[in-house]
């Protein structure tokens, strides 16, 4: 029988054309051309065990569920073949028919679900009323909105993610602007050299909006000697710089 | 008197007529219950629309307790009338679709159990947008796991008055095949306990 | 052999009438012709069943050469039909109901911060216009904000017995609506954790 796969070369298949392990079992058997109900658990173990070797050897990231039906069948094979112990052969007995059992459910279930889309179905094979007659003035307004439309449209609104609120957060930085109007005052009251940062305001608590005052100071004595409204000097290189207004 | 009760009878068969007629979908008993107070009567008045159109091109035929017109089996496949185009089913959408229909209400776990295999996201979804699914009540379960039945619209959809209609449901039911007793797991937990080593 | 025409005959008019039924205009006179050639049995086959339905609650009209079955304005008058015209509903009236039926009872504000955007004057009117929410208790909280909630009118649009029917958050992933792992909601209570800033 395996022998007949390879040369089908339903192998190469891969497992993409079962929907599931059930599905590949309930396959072997149509293969065997039997009787559902007179399936036999051991052969049909020996067959999927083959073509899972095989299939594992060709494809290693197989779905786990193929691979759970495997070791149920390899447990009963053992079993089958180990001495046998009158309690585990219940057991035993137990699981192969179970297994039965939803292979030919599955069987059923397929077989009714075929069934059903060959159905005489609505809209190609009967109709309905095909006018819309309107014999009214009265128009009540019909919103056409479906369950799924509703729910799909809930599901998005909760997660995406463009969806979430942003808010940009309160900037805590001491501006250039902010700076320059600092010192422009401040040296309408200082005629004589200062330091530089002994014009910063005291009152700034927050340790990076003094590192950006620090920095914003030093740009806009830039800007004003830029524009010739102050001299600027340095002593040395450690030395802060010193800044004079010109007359 | 006797006369004016005909008049009244016949006046009510018209109005139902026309108003299942023109209604564009299948129309509630109840919102009939308008041309006609008295249930049982109502019921009578049905019955014999039903008879009335029984060998018209097109015939009255209920749906879950909602009515309409759709043109008869005898003459469908001679009408010359375009198509919609319909979708073409998965297999696993096909599947899916069959055991909900025989097995409703049932959960997606069960589904999953039926076909041994679990349901990729879009499979229910597309049973879902069609109109042919929607969730039923929840089971006592933990979790409370919802579960999914068959519509209206997948009633008229395939000329099912309802599900009990459904063709070989007795013998699924009579095979024992519409129980979860003898399934191989009854949660992947137990997986755990089949040691196959010992 | 005269059997066998008259059976032709009737299903002639079965088919005539079927396929009137089911067109979505009025019918040409030239696309019956397909049930019959000739032209005079044609003609006299439409008679035919112009007086069949003379009686009906809907007639067969021919209006401009064209055939197709109106409300008669016999019983037109007493039905209490209103003309439906489809509506849809706004994007973010569908997310604000969404929102409601999942969360209800629900403020306003809350409503707001699971959308990320305020809410428009119109939106939760719209909504209550249809009859799809009404208003709830008011929380004990300052203000005494009003909550909204769905309403019967709702769970029959839907075809749900109650809102626990509605698909969860884990269904609707599972069906492949829900494609990212985000912050679930369970209760309204738990929108005021959800800060962005912090």
């Amino acid at each position: 029988m395996t022998q007949n796969f390879v040369k089908n070369n339903i192998l190469e298949l891969k497992l993409e054309g079962f929907e599931g392990p059930i599905d590949l079992l309930l396959s072997l058997v149509k293969d065997q051309k039997v009787d559902i109900l007179k399936i036999k658990i051991l052969p049909l173990a020996e067959q999927y065990l083959e073509f899972l070797k095989k299939i594992i050897k060709n494809d290693i990231e197989i779905a786990a569920e193929y691979l759970v039906v495997g070791s149920i069948l390899a447990f009963i094979k053992s079993r089958e073949l180990l001495p046998k112990d009158e309690n585990e052969n219940d057991e035993i007995d137990d699981l192969s028919e179970k297994l039965k059992f939803q292979i030919l459910k599955l069987a059923e279930f397929q077989k009714l679900s075929k069934n059903l889309l060959l159905r005489k179905q609505l809209g190609i094979d009967f109709f309905k009323r095909g006018e819309h007659e309107i014999f009214s003035k009265k128009i009540k307004y019909k919103y056409e909105l479906s369950l799924y439309d509703l729910t799909k449209s809930y599901a998005m609104s909760i997660s995406h993610e463009d969806k979430s609120k942003m808010t940009i957060a309160y900037s805590k930085l001491f501006t250039v602007e902010r700076a320059l109007t600092n010192l422009k005052n401040s040296l309408s009251f200082f005629k004589d050299w200062n330091y530089l940062f002994a014009f910063l305001p005291k009152d700034i608590k927050d340790f990076l909006e003094m590192k950006s005052a620090y920095a914003s100071h030093f740009a806009a004595s830039l800007e004003l000697a830029k524009e010739g409204h102050v001299s600027l000097k340095q002593n040395s290189k450690i030395n802060d710089l010193q800044m004079i207004k010109n007359d | 008197m006797n006369n004016n009760t005909k008049l009244d009878h016949n006046l009510k068969l018209k109005l139902l007529e026309a108003f299942i007629f023109a209604s564009p979908e299948p129309v509630k008993f109840n919102s009939l219950k308008q041309f006609e107070d008295n249930e049982d009567n109502l019921i009578k008045l049905l019955d014999e629309l039903e008879l009335k159109f029984q060998d018209f091109g097109f015939n009255l035929i209920s749906i879950n307790n909602t009515y309409c017109f759709r043109t008869s089996e005898e003459v469908s496949s001679l009408l010359n009338i375009e198509q919609e185009a319909s979708k073409q089913l998965s297999r696993a959408a096909t599947e899916t679709l069959g055991i909900i229909a025989y097995h409703q209400p049932i959960t997606r776990s069960q589904i999953e159990e039926i076909r041994g295999v679990s349901l990729s996201k879009g499979t229910l979804d597309i049973l879902f947008e069609i109109g042919w699914v929607k969730p039923g009540k929840r089971l006592e379960l933990p979790g409370r796991p919802s579960t999914w039945e068959t519509t209206n619209k997948f009633l008229d959809h395939f000329g099912l008055s309802n599900v009990n209609q459904l063709p070989g449901l007795d013998e699924l039911k009579e095979a024992g095949l519409l129980n979860f007793d003898n399934k191989v797991f009854k949660d992947p937990s137990e997986l755990n306990s089949l040691n196959i080593n010992d």
